[in-house]
């Protein structure tokens, strides 16, 4: 949580690209206390791995510092505040009916779990009952899932695919009407 | 480049991984069929990445240095010792007076034939705390150390030797070893 | 002989603890960048080493040590690559490795090597 | 002079190392934690170091972006494939069980005759009152040994790991060279300023 | 005090802690204007969630949904969490790299990451 | 003993994070950072003998190579702001 | 052999509906070649409506429809689960997919170059895949991943507009949009937690003994905004206005055609069927939060639209307000709302989807969406713009166009719920669309055309799927019967309320 | 013809005129004359194949199509829609000869346009005569509605197109926001909503339900122009004169009080208002509006400003005669649709001839016109007398039956004093134009001094010069004596409505 309130602050973005790394990695520390290797697993490999490595890219393709702009509070930031902690307080209230952390008693222990438990290993075969229920109960979740994956490339790819053609669109792009006479954008808060 | 020694070595060493990880003993509950099915996936793995290697361009004498590391069997000791020993020291200094600590810089001679010699060596200064490498350029190191002991007892030699020792009977020429690189 | 092993894996554990606690002392008291580096390959070798032995000593011949031992293995291989390619990014920048003379000249000194760093 | 070669020569010997756990933990999903998705990151992050040593330019030679499209689209589809073949073989989508034919294993055999009635409907009866009896220890290592799952599940099991990997990989690898691909040319009101020149 | 209170404070507290998470993420999405920032809220968001599910799924003395070398009468926390969330964040890493590319394209487009900034270009019709 | 080590980790972790929070600006946050995930690693392994189930250790693994993938994606970054430009700018592939 | 055969793809219908399109987008990219994938798409498409229209059949006939995905049992496996209503919204996505990407090749963003065509219709088929699959799921979370599928290739999609402002537009979408499938996600979780099931049908049968109405109401309003945000109910869709402006326009009209009516669907479906009436209205009141919701969306929407100089951004608050009446029928719960909720999910995918593409003649013929732009437009393109009056009527809920049944109904559905203020109130925010409606058409009609302006009328290949929608508005207006007769029996399936008997897993 | 083909010729011909004009864009004569033709030949249907019928009792029933369960589009002919029927048809011609001179005469623009939404307007006037229920009446009403807005805002100045936004706001918005909802609340009380003689509401409603209903009626046809909801009327004066005889005579004020006539007979019943009372507080609105529209009409200068507000205070009598909910009243009320249409009408043609051939608008500027338009002036006398309800005019037969209903209604004299007082105020506001006419010298000399040795060829002109213009007043001016004349008729066919 430090780490998080850490991010917030931090104005070098590298910096806080590299906290959120950290992040990431301590919250998979906290998967693996709660038994979840595999989401751990996961969580190391993309928070910590992928998903620095691309925004690092990101902040060098535009730039380290967010702007300093302790000077102008905005009333969004009031209203953010207020939003955020009435959410949370909604959310507390919510949980006021939730059966205890680690009640083997709870439900969602007791509904579905039992089978998975006894008979996958007859069913499906993995010893890894995430890897049973990822790959064959829910195996349709899966392939929604490698679906996501690859949306967000052709997303990706269809966004930045081409910087050669790029270029000869900024031409066109600048020409637009409704882009015309905006002033230049403020790099002072770079320096 | 054509799949010679190296991409061999390399999937040897792939390969043996792949055995040291997934071996029938590793895996609870793995029928016999399941440990050939294994071992199967395990070959095709380790040719795939073999070759993938070699597309990429990176399967060459440094990749897997074979003949270096059976020698290397002997150093590991005397560089353990000299890490401990490093690390006793880098402890005190840290624990009694971290903010008194007098950093120096300065360049040692890596007299070793290949790259991967230079290297070792390089590594090994990092390795043992209290000295880091900063730059390598040809064979000249540049060092930081966090006290001028440090930089001395460097400056003395007896770890560029005992590096050195390791790839003296090394059958790769020097300028082999410039082949290897990038092309 | 299991408690030899036992008592053996202890004081490695005890020893690495020691080791990393020193490294993380370290790293806030040392006074430069690079001085820091030293401390971080306090944990990245002997830390470290120290308890994947113990942990190794633990488990006894097993897979889990073989793992272990990888983890060694491999951190050995990256400790001083990451330690070197940070100094070098750090040298290249033109942070200056070179000794403070006083500390508050370094302290300067640094802040503005930093506020070049941004 | 020769500069520079710390970095390669110590890190080469960790590309095909981390290739091969990353195919390790792509083929032992089943045992551990891991699986396709996994593996794929882990594929990627060897091709990405590399690129991060050698350069954008020999990487993208191996893996040009066509190819990490089609890597892309081929793994989305063999996991399709499979729920496809099993629906061609009778059973729903994505029913492993119709994938290898009974008479393979006898216990295959069994599970496919009950695969549409007793196992799905029936949790508590499993694939047959013997099985459950040969497990009345689950989670024991000593007695999982010989488990009569169904020979399909193992096979469309590996076979969807294996697209989800081939997907995640050749994704991630694709993202990294696109971000890492793009000069940093700003088309804001500024105009075309020199590629990357507002980077320190 | 009452032992019931305290039994529910301590029965919850995880659950409290993870919506505090949550809200942070959700408070830096709404009022920091640099896009990266509010990416990496998101993030956090997102990580309070999947950290919620993994706690519901969290079973008192139990181990990792695997079978393994556990022995006899071994306690397992519920692995469908764990399913799930596999899942949740690989949609998150997804969502992720779509915005960066974004991102990306709007600094192209706007010489800025800032969306207050952005807002001004654009006479404050964005 | 675990405990105790288990305690010291985060001990180091929780000052390595108060570095990686302090600064001064990017090297030492990425010193932190990268120490920060080396104590992860141990702490993984650690845990595992703690909660009794060792057999985890995969995941230090990945997060020892990603730890270290990140480090060097930082360094490379920071340096040339892309790889394209680092192809520009050396002949040599690395320079770093 | 041959019929078995039939009967075993008749049985496999729910996962070849969403399983053609999701495969098809991989092989577009394998495919490569602009022409061919766009006819692949195109084939797939049909298909995918021939498929939901089978269905629809099969539904009305023999009742619900249950799929295990994998063969495995729910509350295990995961259920596809078609009934009447989500039938119907099939039939909607797969319909207006059809003709919205028929009409792609000749107006693609000019921002894709033709040899990246085939990367738009990936997206386009994910996006359609995934809001299939969230129609057809019956597994919540299966629904959330499936959400996701769908966003992400609607924020590409809407990222491809014209000028830089769609970027921006979408960046906004994409952060409002994540915050929504991730606040769906806690709610899921919170279910699951409460009830240990995924299932829809179970969800339902074991949520009625489940005490605790603390969590269940914080669940219910975290599923409802999560699913209020993709479907853009006031205020959680403010992001839908830029987007739909800056998005390209046939983007625009699928989007606004088919994300917001499944989402819909999805939201009616966890009141009605997963919580039920008795549940989250007169147990948990949550109609006393979605009503205000409803209303407040009619108007602002349609107040805001009223002041809008650009056409895309004043059918983008149209369907705001739009949104709003639709919701409005979900919070009356009683028959006639619903069944007038339901259909206005119908015709206001036909009407919208027809004026957006109406903007997309106008685009490729002006290259601007102005109100000053279109001035005299009625002369040069009148085909193209008596669909737009005619579109524009049908928003209004004048007599003979679709609009009028939906209104019909839900007015009647206020009334049989003793709201005569909120008839009111519904058709005061008519005479709201009568003014922005009417803006347009003075400027098409009675300005003169700007000196010099040549412009042709529409390419064929627009003007067909232009007027197969503004043609539907008219049919289904004139004959209502058709769309409320389903409308209205999905309605009553809705009212049932979640199932009651034994749970799908047995009790533990 | 079986009457259901009657029916449906006689609704489609407008449209069928429409499509022709459309397609005849090219050819003026031909266009016109086909709207002439066409409009004849559905005067001819709805006048001998129709009237007889329904005369004879018959009540010719034609279903188009169920629109949704219980709403349907159907078309029903029964007296009060007869009546309506025949003044709509029988007026197109008129006004379509009038028009032919008007547009003609005045060079008008978009001339196509004007007859393609004449005929549909036509086309809505005869669908809400002659529907068979609230819903059909509804419909068509709408398209009354969308199809004069072309005609109000032809001119296409920004004053026309500011007339034109009132125009569609008032009667759109009312329509939608009342109507509808009256509509649809009727539906839902009574699962209908039938034209049935009786009503469909009894028993199905509450007093207060009735009232409320029967408000949202009566404001929800601001056709009706009842205050407040009446301004849209005065605005639309910027139209061409024919359409003024369009919206104050054929088709559009007649729709709205038509409808509210409709609606309290067939829809609630005459016996239902009776017994509970439910419309009273109309009586009192509607008187409220006719003295009150009379008042502002005399400090009118414009005529057709005048006459608009003339036309508002007519149409409360008519909605007073519903309000007041007796079967006399309803009689009086039916029949001054027609007497006020055939009145209003000639008067509106005779603005319109006087603004062609003298250029004349304000009432101020036409004396001593009489002279030089001797025939237009008289045709003008004519309708005045009719509108005010002199007798033996046609408006007078009308206001005895409202006299008559009231009192049947029991004893109210406070409303017999409205009455006497709105026709002083009538005759002062109509009056005082043809006195300026025919004995005003002064302005009209000073103008044509140079022509007054030449007044007989001015009056010999006034016939010749412009037949189109003068004929049409003339001949109406005749109807509304034929229509006293005729007003046996009337009581023949309403007579359903006495017990
Ligand atoms: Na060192
Ligand atoms: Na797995």
């Amino acid at each position: 949580m430090a780490v998080t309130l850490a991010i917030i602050r931090m104005r070098d973005l590298f910096a806080a690209v590299m906290l959120s790394g950290i992040f990431s990695l301590l919250s998979a520390g906290l998967f693996t206390v709660m038994d979840a290797v595999d989401v751990a697993f996961t969580e190391a490999a993309v928070g910590a791995g992928i998903s620095t490595v691309l925004m690092v890219a990101t902040l060098s393709l535009t730039r380290r510092r967010e702007r300093d702009r302790r000077l102008d509070r905005r009333p969004e930031d009031v209203l953010g505040l207020v939003v955020a902690l009435l959410t949370g307080a909604i959310l507390i209230y919510g949980t006021l009916d939730m059966p205890y952390y680690g009640d083997p008693e709870a439900p969602a222990n007791l509904y579905m779990v039992p089978r998975f438990l006894e008979d996958s290993l007859d069913e499906v075969g993995p010893p890894n009952i995430v890897t049973s229920i990822l790959a064959s109960y829910r195996g349709y979740d899966t392939f929604g899932e490698a679906t996501v994956v690859f949306t967000a490339a052709i997303g990706a790819f269809l966004l930045l695919g081409g910087a050669a053609r790029r270029r000869r669109q900024t031409s066109s792009s600048d020409s637009d009407p409704s882009s015309e006479g905006a002033p230049p954008a403020d790099r002072g808060a770079e320096a | 480049m054509r799949l010679g020694k190296p991409a061999f070595y390399l999937f040897l060493a792939v390969f043996g991984l792949w055995l040291l990880w997934s071996g029938p003993y590793s895996l609870p509950g793995l029928t016999a069929e399941g440990s050939v099915l294994i071992l199967i996936f395990g070959l095709v793995s380790s040719i795939f990445v073999v070759w993938l290697c070699h597309t990429m361009g990176i399967v060459d004498e440094e990749i897997v240095p074979l003949e270096l590391t059976w020698r290397t069997l002997g150093y590991v000791p005397w560089l353990t010792v000299e890490v401990i020993k490093s690390n006793l020291d880098v402890i005190r200094r840290v624990v009694t007076d971290p903010t008194g600590v007098q950093p120096t810089v300065g360049r040692v001679r890596a007299s070793q034939r290949t790259d991967v010699g230079r290297v070792t060596y390089a590594n090994s200064i990092t390795l043992t705390p209290g000295t880091l490498t900063l730059e390598a350029e040809d064979d000249v190191l540049t060092v930081h150390a966090l006290s001028a002991d440090g930089l001395r007892d460097l400056e003395k030699g007896e770890m560029n030797r005992r590096v050195c020792r390791l790839e003296s009977a090394d059958e790769v020429a020097p300028d082999e070893a410039d082949r290897g690189e990038r092309p | 002989m299991q408690l030899t092993l036992d008592i053996l894996s202890w004081i490695c554990l005890a020893v690495g603890s020691f080791i990393v606690l020193v490294t993380g002392y370290g790293l806030l008291r040392l006074p430069t960048f690079y001085a820091r580096i030293h401390a971080t390959s306090l944990t990245d070798t002997l830390g470290a080493g120290a308890i994947l032995l113990g942990l190794a000593l633990q488990a006894g011949w097993s897979m889990v040590t073989v793992k272990l031992a990888l983890i060694v293995i491999f951190l050995v291989l990256t400790a001083p690559a990451a330690a070197h390619a940070l100094a070098k990014a750090a040298y290249l920048h033109g942070l200056d490795p070179r000794p403070p003379t006083l500390d508050t000249a370094s302290k300067k000194r640094q802040e503005a090597d930093h506020s070049r760093a941004d | 002079m020769k500069k520079n070669y710390l970095l390669r020569v110590s890190l080469k010997p960790l590309i095909p190392f981390i290739m091969i756990f990353g195919l390790y933990v792509q083929f032992h999903g089943d045992f551990g934690p891991g699986g396709g998705f996994q593996a794929g990151v882990i594929f990627a992050a060897s091709i990405i170091l590399y690129t991060l040593i050698y350069g954008l330019r020999d990487a993208t030679r191996v893996f040009t972006a066509r190819r990490l499209e089609i890597l892309v689209a081929s793994g989305v589809l063999l996991y399709g494939s499979v729920g496809l073949a099993s629906m061609a073989m009778g059973g729903n989508f994505l029913d492993y069980d119709v994938l290898l034919s009974a008479d393979e294993t006898p216990s295959a055999d069994e599970a496919h005759e009950t695969a549409g009635d007793a196992r799905h409907a029936a949790p508590i009866h499993g694939v047959g009152q013997d099985i459950a009896a040969d497990h009345s220890a689950v989670g024991d290592p000593g007695e999982t040994g010989g488990h009569h799952a169904p020979p399909g599940q193992h096979l469309g099991i590996l076979l969807v790991e294996l697209g989800v990997g081939f997907t995640v990989t050749a994704v991630f690898v694709g993202l990294f060279f696109l971000f890492a691909g793009r000069s940093g040319v700003r088309r804001g009101r500024l105009g075309s300023r020199p590629a990357g020149s507002e980077l320190t | 005090m009452n032992p019931v209170f305290w039994q529910t404070v301590w029965g919850l507290l995880p659950y409290w802690l993870v919506i505090v998470l949550m809200m942070i993420g959700l408070h830096v999405v709404m009022t920091k204007p640099n896009l990266i920032k509010k990416i990496i809220g998101l993030n956090v968001f997102q990580t309070g969630v999947i950290m919620f599910y993994i706690t519901l799924g969290k079973v008192d003395g139990g181990t990792a949904p695997i079978f393994g070398s556990g022995g006899d009468e071994v306690v397992y926390s519920n692995p469908v969490p764990h399913v799930l969330m596999l899942t949740a964040i690989v949609v998150g890493i997804a969502t992720t790299s779509l915005a960066l590319a974004l991102v990306v394209r709007l600094h192209e487009a706007y010489g800025t990451i800032e969306e207050d900034q952005i807002r001004r270009l654009e006479g404050d019709e964005v | 003993m675990f405990v105790v080590t288990t305690l010291a980790i985060l001990g180091c972790m929780a000052m390595a994070l108060v570095r990686a929070i302090k600064g001064p600006p990017l090297f030492d946050r990425m010193l932190a950072v990268n120490t920060f995930g080396t104590k992860t690693v141990l702490l993984i392994a650690v845990l595992g003998f703690l909660s009794g189930r060792p057999d985890f250790l995969d995941l230090a693994l990945v997060y020892a190579m990603m730890n270290f993938m990140s480090t060097l994606a930082v360094l490379r970054f920071s340096r040339f702001g892309n790889l394209a430009k680092m192809d520009q700018e050396n002949e040599a592939p690395d320079a770093l | 052999m041959s019929a078995s055969w039939v009967a075993h793809l008749e049985s496999q219908l729910p996962a070849i509906q969403v399983v053609a399109p999701m495969l098809t987008a991989p092989v577009c990219v394998l495919l490569r070649r602009s022409r061919a994938a766009w006819m692949l798409a195109m084939t797939v498409t049909l298909g995918s409506l021939l498929t939901s229209l089978l269905m629809l059949r099969h539904v009305l006939l023999h009742g619900a429809l249950s799929y295990q995905m994998g063969g495995w049992a729910p509350p295990w496996g995961i259920e596809l689960r078609i009934e009447v209503l989500n039938a119907f919204v099939l039939v909607i996505v797969s319909g207006i997919s059809s003709v919205v990407l028929s009409a792609a090749p000749g107006s693609l963003p000019k921002e894709v170059p033709e040899e990246r065509h085939y990367l738009f219709y990936a997206a386009f088929l994910l996006c359609m895949t995934g809001l299939l699959g969230m129609t057809s799921a019956g597994d919540v979370f299966n629904v959330f991943v499936f959400l996701e599928i769908s966003s992400l290739s609607s924020y590409t999609l809407v990222a491809l507009g014209p000028s830089r402002r769609a970027l921006v537009a979408a960046f906004r979408y994409l952060i409002v949009g994540t915050m929504g499938g991730t606040f769906l996600l806690l709610g899921i979780g919170m279910l699951y937690m409460m009830t240990g099931t995924l299932n829809i049908v179970d969800l339902g049968i074991r949520l009625v003994e489940v005490q605790g109405d603390r969590t269940l109401l914080v669940a219910l309003a975290c599923v409802v905004v999560g699913t209020s945000i993709k479907l853009a109910l006031f205020p959680l869709g403010l992001w839908l206005p830029n987007a739909y402006t800056f998005a390209p326009a046939e983007v625009s009209a699928f989007l606004a055609a088919t994300a917001t009516k499944v989402s819909y669907y999805v939201l009616a479906r966890f009141l009605f069927l997963i919580f039920g009436v008795s549940l989250a209205f007169d147990r948990l009141h949550f109609d006393h939060v979605l009503l205000p919701m409803a209303l407040v969306a009619m108007f602002v929407g349609s107040l805001v639209a009223i002041f809008q100089t650009d056409l895309k951004r004043l059918l983008a608050y149209s369907s705001l307000a739009q949104v709003g009446y639709m919701v409005l029928g979900l919070a009356l719960a009683n028959r006639s709302g619903l069944t007038g909720g339901i259909v206005h999910l119908f015709n206001h995918a036909l009407m919208k989807s027809g004026l957006f593409l109406v903007l997309a003649a106008v685009v490729l013929r002006l290259g601007a969406t102005r109100l000053q732009d279109v001035r005299g437009l009625g002369r040069q393109m009148p085909w193209t713009m008596a669909a737009f009056v005619v579109g524009g009527l049908s928003l209004i809920g004048v007599p003979l166009t679709a609009g009028f049944v939906s209104k019909w109904y839900l007015v009647q559905g206020a009334l049989e719920s003793g709201r005569p203020l909120v008839a009111a109130l519904i058709l005061g925010s008519s005479l709201l669309a009568v003014v922005y409606v009417w803006r347009v058409v003075e400027e098409i009609y009675f300005q003169p055309a700007p000196e010099g302006r040549q412009v042709a009328e529409a390419p064929l290949g627009l003007l067909v799927p232009i007027w197969l929608l503004i043609g539907g508005t008219v049919v289904f207006g004139i004959f209502g019967s058709a769309t409320a007769d389903v409308a209205r029996q999905a309605a009553d399936l809705l009212l049932q309320g979640p199932p009651v008997g034994p749970a799908l897993g047995g009790s533990p | 013809m079986t009457p259901g083909m009657a029916i449906l010729w006689a609704v489609l011909g407008p449209l069928g005129a429409a499509v022709l004009v459309r397609l005849l864009d090219r050819w003026p004569n031909l266009r016109e004359a086909a709207s002439l033709l066409v409009g004849g030949g559905v005067f001819a249907v709805v006048a001998g194949v129709l009237t007889p019928r329904v005369m004879a009792g018959e009540r010719p029933r034609l279903e188009i199509l169920d629109i949704l369960p219980g709403v349907t589009l159907a078309f029903e002919v029964e007296p009060l829609g007869m009546i309506f029927g025949l003044v709509a048809s029988g007026l197109w011609v008129v006004t379509t000869l009038f028009a032919i001179g008007y547009m003609r005469g005045h060079n008008e623009i978009h001339q196509t346009r004007f007859y393609v939404c004449f005929a549909l307007a036509i086309f809505g006037a005869l669908g809400v005569a002659f529907a068979a229920n609230v819903f059909t009446l509804f419909v068509f009403y709408e398209l009354i509605t969308l199809s004069t807005y072309p005609l109000v805002t032809h001119h296409g100045t920004a004053k026309a197109k500011a007339a034109g936004r009132t125009y569609l706001g008032v009667l759109m918005g009312t329509s939608i926001a009342f109507l509808l909802l009256a509509l649809v609340w009727t539906h839902q009380l009574a699962g209908g909503t039938d034209f049935v003689i009786g009503g469909i509401l009894t028993g199905k409603a509450s007093d207060d339900m009735l009232m409320l209903l029967l408000a949202l009626y009566a404001f929800g046809t601001a056709k009706a122009a009842l205050m407040p909801f009446h301004r849209w009327l005065p605005a639309a004066m910027v139209a061409p004169t024919p359409v003024s005889a369009l919206l104050h005579a054929v088709a559009v004020v007649k729709a709205g009080v038509f409808t509210i006539l409709k609606v309290v007979v067939y829809i609630f019943g005459l016996d239902l208002l009776q017994e509970t009372g439910a419309s009273q507080w109309l009586t009192w609105v509607a008187a409220t509006t006719l003295l009150l529209a009379s008042v502002v009409a005399i400090q009118q200068d414009n005529l057709k400003r005048r006459l608009a507000y003339s036309t508002i205070s007519q149409l409360a009598y008519i909605v007073l005669c519903a309000a007041l909910a007796t079967p006399y009243a309803i009689v009086g009320g039916a029949s001054h649709i027609a007497m006020h249409a055939m009145g209003k009408i000639t008067l509106f043609f005779c603005a319109g001839a006087i603004f062609v051939e003298a250029h004349k608008t304000e009432i101020s500027n036409m004396r001593g016109l009489g002279r030089r338009m001797p025939f237009t002036m008289m045709a003008f006398l004519v309708g005045s007398a009719s509108v005010i309800g002199i007798p033996p005019f046609g408006g007078g037969v009308s206001k005895v039956m409202l006299m008559m209903g009231t009192a049947e209604a029991g004893p109210n004299y406070v409303m017999l004093g409205v009455y006497a007082l709105s026709s002083l105020l009538a005759i002062g506001y109509l009056m005082p134009v043809v006195f300026n006419g025919f004995y005003g010298i002064t302005v009209v000399e000073e103008e044509n001094r140079v022509e007054k040795n030449q007044p007989l060829r001015d009056v010999v002109n006034d016939l010749r010069r412009a037949p189109f213009l003068v004929g049409p007043p003339v001949l109406t001016a005749l109807g509304c004596i034929a229509l006293a004349v005729g007003q046996l008729f009337f009581f023949d066919l309403l007579s359903v409505f006495f017990p």
